[in-house]
């Protein structure tokens, strides 16, 4: 299996996206800033400058308070790119996060009103690939991880649409219980199939994503060797969830693009603040790695390339 | 806007249209941020550290945001000199900007190398030189920190090129008028001040440093206070133009630090919240020398030498 | 709360029952604060100041708010030691609480006076040996900020009094521990800081000095990364215990200074903002030892000591 | 006219009424927060810990926002206690304040909503002095100055309706413009007599509240050199004002009572931040002065105390 797959596997990153879109900077009223689940959010922007231009796995990087506090921008996935008309020529409207309450910044953008201002920086990073023979895509969310992943969903059934044939999406949602169980409607619409799985069972699947994902490995039509050549798994979710996902893909010889997170500070690839260590592609040992920047080359990397400590 | 007003200032030979800077390490080599504002507009821009080779940089997390400032140990992640040269500064050549490269070595000898190639370099308009960087020669921090290796190393350094040496001071001092006599003996043309203060953050969650590296540099509001003391202090005491930075973030910080004595001023992390705050903060002096009826941003320095402490 | 957790400390043989202080002269003599906070509940007090002779302190303006912090010239205004011995210790000593008394002095010849004249006053409990107020013999600030000058002053002033000392250290120095090590050496009993980093502000309307003296010490929020710095690279040096301080405001705060290796805490600024600071911090400290099953305090400083920095 | 008045001045201070009342520290609710001219604002907290103790000339301290932005509280002066029952017993309800918005605090506060809550520090420092022979208070306000002469003119009228003989209340406000004019209505409300003073004239008298003392010093009946025994001039406002209100009255040798401003850190006595120079009793001597607090010792002081510099 493993031959045979590496063989056929797609390459990625063959074109930097975000380098051909321009990045933004400026205030945007906020349309919508509702409560989903417990301590999740949904906001929506009137910010068509950015809509237009932004891709799923990007992100926008937010000044949540106008003083010091919190002093820097906090970074949200693109999760939702919508107000679409039907008519080609008009750009899309307005762009939407999903978050959680975690901290001090969090906490003052949940206070926000409709029809205040906010300070944005966008579209930021490198969005997800879509390889050019992409048949399946295996979305992979733990928690507030479901984030980006609909906007790759919603991107991924788009594209598929016209003359390209059509796309399969498989979902798998993990959550601690029931309540943070997000956006599974928001799939469902876009015709993905979607599994869930809670930590306490109160839903679905008893167990994590990754659980979900070892069973359906074998359980499921996704095991087929010569399936995997058009499939790709895309994930996003806690450190130690991806770690797992890179470790099964990467025995598995299965393509897997992940969307990390880290503590960033300009957000533009300018401080060096946002480091992660990444396999050095001409090295061999275990020592040789370099850093980069969480922002600028990711925050979407590809499983294999990432050192996990 | 009645009057007309002079915002040109002339520092260590360099002429810049405005007193504002980019400071060293938080604009990177300028493209990052070249989305978001007209690089022609600034008064100067500084590189990020540059040393001899390539600098992979300290493992993650590298910074900690705290009240009002930001903890950053990147351990001068840079591309190395010779790469620089090659892929960085054709960029940075296309714009009329004054480039000043902020360097860094492990060892005298490295700073003498660097500064001898960059002599050749015609993009360059002059050098920052960063004596408060870890892990050189004199044990660490302790070099820039003490007036005598600053003095050594600044003299070697100014044998090596003809280009204007800023020499840029650590904080981390008990006397930094020292150090600037020191820099200034050694044949610096200015100096620029502050560098980070060394602190640290702790996550109480896990019971470990907030940064791998245990301790980095505090930039941001938090430390004006203290940035602003010292240029005042330096700039009372030495002949040389100052550059004068530390928690800038609008332009009434800019006048504050003009008045203490600098004769421009360099933006940092301020450049992470708004990218364009450096041009903005050019056009927020420019309108209190309207408002003020000061005709010449040059003149906001003679305020702050004047000011004698009665104890 | 299930688990009972011991929060009692003992410095410089002063045992405290939990290890929050109010520090020096952000408490006034203590009555200010009675009708907020029951005062038998603080770990101890430090009181302002205390010279030989009455001070009258600096000119006003004397405090200026800076983002996350304050600067204050107060100029060490106090009612002088007979006065103090007089009429404010017989209020503070109503309280179980811990009484220690800040003193400071213009030449050696006084901090060595006060202390006798102390040795003999059986409500003190401590002294804490102020060696960062302006104006000493040394030529000002330069006495707290070299080594020599420290240890001579501790070992005199260790000779006149049987009370236990405290030393408190000045930040505004290039190697804190060196500092430290002179006041171990000079005979301390445990040492405290940090007193405030020497800073500035700047009224840009005004085109004057934020403070009538010029400059003034920094406290609050803004300088805690340096303050959390310093008393980790002292408590990893010395045996002696540390009272750690600057900018702790919540129960975090707090415990993030007793990893780094502190064995009790002062809180200042934040009973300006909170006169129930102490008694909240005190409180929030205690929850979080049983939310993470942590049976003593104690324990908390046994993390810093352990973290070492590779470069 | 000097001697015989100076014999027959009553003494000041014998009651420090500030010592025998509690302070107390807690949150309130907003129940008002509107704008009454231009940057002007009205808020009023029910306190009723606070409101039954406070006197007028004393203040609160107010945290006006959770974080460090600002980090100190700000002062406010008792401007109306309000929500009086008439049954002897119960206590008075809410208390208000009147503030300008002159920076980040007050801006803060500007926007804070009726029902939000607000920390609390009060009721803080010495009140005004009504000597008990007090017949004529001649309350002079600069600007935002009126805030503690409303309460002021409240504690005069409540304290001379049941066995003291009536006392009269003579209110020169003195303002930049018309719109600027605060509190006019509120004053006539309690029986005072009204002058407006405004520096362009737009209303009232064309000068300075402290121009329109001086002329009302001569042409109005406050000129009768008997009558000085039993009139104190109450004032606040801009410190110019006030220093030439102390040298006017001290020639004159007229009772004067000043609320002064100053930048304070604690509020309660122990920082020693809110330092203002005052004549030594018993020196003699220019040089001859000490340091009194803002906060504890005043914020009235005795306008021939007080060194301007
Ligand atoms: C590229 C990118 C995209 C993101 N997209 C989303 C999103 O779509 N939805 C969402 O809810 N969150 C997202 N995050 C995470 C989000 O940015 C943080 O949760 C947020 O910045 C926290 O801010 P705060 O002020 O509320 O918390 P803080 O007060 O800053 O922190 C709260 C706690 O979380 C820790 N912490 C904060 N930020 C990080 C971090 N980045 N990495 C590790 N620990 C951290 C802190 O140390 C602290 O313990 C993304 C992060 C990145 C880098
Ligand atoms: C006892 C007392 C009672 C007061 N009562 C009232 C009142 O009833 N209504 C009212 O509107 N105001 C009152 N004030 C003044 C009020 O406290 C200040 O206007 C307020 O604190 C300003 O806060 P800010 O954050 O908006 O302004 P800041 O941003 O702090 O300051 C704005 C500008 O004002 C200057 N400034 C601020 N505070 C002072 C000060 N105290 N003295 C001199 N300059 C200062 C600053 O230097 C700056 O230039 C009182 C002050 C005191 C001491
Ligand atoms: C992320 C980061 C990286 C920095 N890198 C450098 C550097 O390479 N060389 C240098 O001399 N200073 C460096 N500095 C210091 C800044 O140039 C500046 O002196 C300091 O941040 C204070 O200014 P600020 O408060 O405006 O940021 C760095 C600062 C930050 C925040
Ligand atoms: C208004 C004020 C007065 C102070 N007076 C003294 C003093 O008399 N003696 C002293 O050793 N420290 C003095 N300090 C320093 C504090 O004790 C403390 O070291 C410093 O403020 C840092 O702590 P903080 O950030 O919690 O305020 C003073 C601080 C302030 C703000
Ligand atoms: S956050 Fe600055 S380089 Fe990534
Ligand atoms: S404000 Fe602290 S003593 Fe007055």
């Amino acid at each position: 299996m493993k031959k045979s797959a590496k063989a056929l596997k797609p390459k990625l990153r063959t074109v930097k996206l975000s380098e051909l879109v321009l990045m933004w900077q400026g205030k945007v009223r906020i349309l919508v800033n509702e409560e989903v689940g417990p301590s999740c959010f949904r906001m929506a922007l009137e910010a068509p400058q950015v809509a237009s231009e932004a891709r799923a796995g990007q992100f926008l990087h937010v000044r949540v308070a106008a003083g010091y506090s919190p002093l820097l921008r906090r970074p949200f996935s693109v999760h939702r790119i919508s107000g679409k008309l039907k008519v080609e020529s008009l750009k899309l409207q307005n762009i939407e996060i999903l978050y959680e309450v975690v901290g001090k910044g969090t906490k003052t953008l949940a206070e926000k009103q409709v029809g205040e201002e906010l300070d944005i920086l966008g579209p930021l990073g490198n969005g997800f690939n879509l390889p050019g023979g992409l048949e399946t895509a295996i979305l992979i969310a733990g928690g507030i991880g479901v984030a980006p992943l609909l906007a790759l969903a919603e991107e991924i059934v788009q594209s598929s649409k016209p003359k390209v044939q059509s796309r399969k999406v498989d979902v798998i949602i993990g959550a601690k219980t029931k309540k943070l169980v997000l956006c599974e409607e928001g799939f469902k619409e876009l015709g993905c199939q979607v599994r869930v799985a809670t930590e306490d069972g109160s839903v679905g699947y008893s167990g994590t994503a990754v659980d979900l994902f070892k069973e359906s490995l074998s359980t499921f039509n996704f095991g087929v060797p010569t399936e995997w050549v058009a499939s790709t798994v895309y994930a996003c979710g806690p450190e130690i969830m991806l770690k797992k996902i890179a470790e099964m893909t990467y025995e598995r010889d299965i393509p897997a693009q992940l969307s990390l997170e880290g503590r960033l500070g300009c957000g533009v690839g300018a401080c060096l603040g946002c480091a992660i260590k990444v396999k050095n592609s001409k090295g061999k040992g275990e020592g040789d790695f370099s850093y980069k920047r969480i922002c600028k080359d990711g925050p979407v990397f590809e499983a294999n390339e990432v050192v996990w400590d | 806007m009645g009057l007309k007003v002079n915002l040109s200032v002339k520092v260590a030979g360099i002429v810049m249209r405005n007193p504002v800077i980019v400071a060293a390490g938080t604009f990177g080599y300028g493209e990052e941020y070249e989305s978001f504002l007209n690089l022609n507009q600034l008064g100067a821009m500084v590189t990020k550290g540059i040393t001899l080779q390539p600098r992979k940089g300290n493992p993650p997390p590298r910074i900690v945001e705290t009240d009002c400032g930001l903890l950053n140990s990147i351990g001068l992640e840079n591309v190395g000199l010779e790469v620089f040269i090659k892929e960085k500064l054709p960029f940075l050549q296309r714009f009329a900007t004054p480039i000043i490269v902020n360097i860094c070595g492990e060892k005298e000898e490295e700073y003498v190398q660097i500064s001898e190639r960059l002599d050749e370099v015609e993009a360059v308009s002059g050098l920052e030189v960063n004596v408060s960087c870890p892990n050189v020669e004199k044990g660490g921090m302790a070099f820039g920190r003490e007036a005598g290796a600053v003095r050594r190393l600044v003299s070697k350094v100014r044998k090596a090129t003809k280009l204007p040496l800023i020499v840029k001071l650590s904080p981390n001092v008990t006397d930094i008028t020292a150090i600037a006599h020191a820099a200034e003996d050694g044949g610096a043309d200015a100096v620029s001040l502050i560098n980070t203060l060394l602190g640290m953050a702790i996550d109480i969650e896990r019971r470990k440093p907030g940064l791998a590296n245990i301790t980095g540099g505090l930039s941001g509001p938090a430390i004006k206070p203290v940035a602003l003391r010292m240029v005042w202090e330096v700039a009372s005491v030495v002949e040389l133009p100052v550059i004068g930075m530390g928690g800038i973030m609008t332009p009434e910080d800019a006048v504050q630090f003009l008045l203490a004595g600098a004769t421009a001023v360099a933006v940092g992390t301020a450049n992470f919240v708004n990218p364009r705050a450096a041009l903005e903060i050019a056009q927020g002096i420019e309108e209190y020398l309207v408002k003020n009826k000061i005709p010449d941003v040059n003149r906001l320095r003679e305020y702050g030498v004047k000011w004698k402490k009665q104890n």
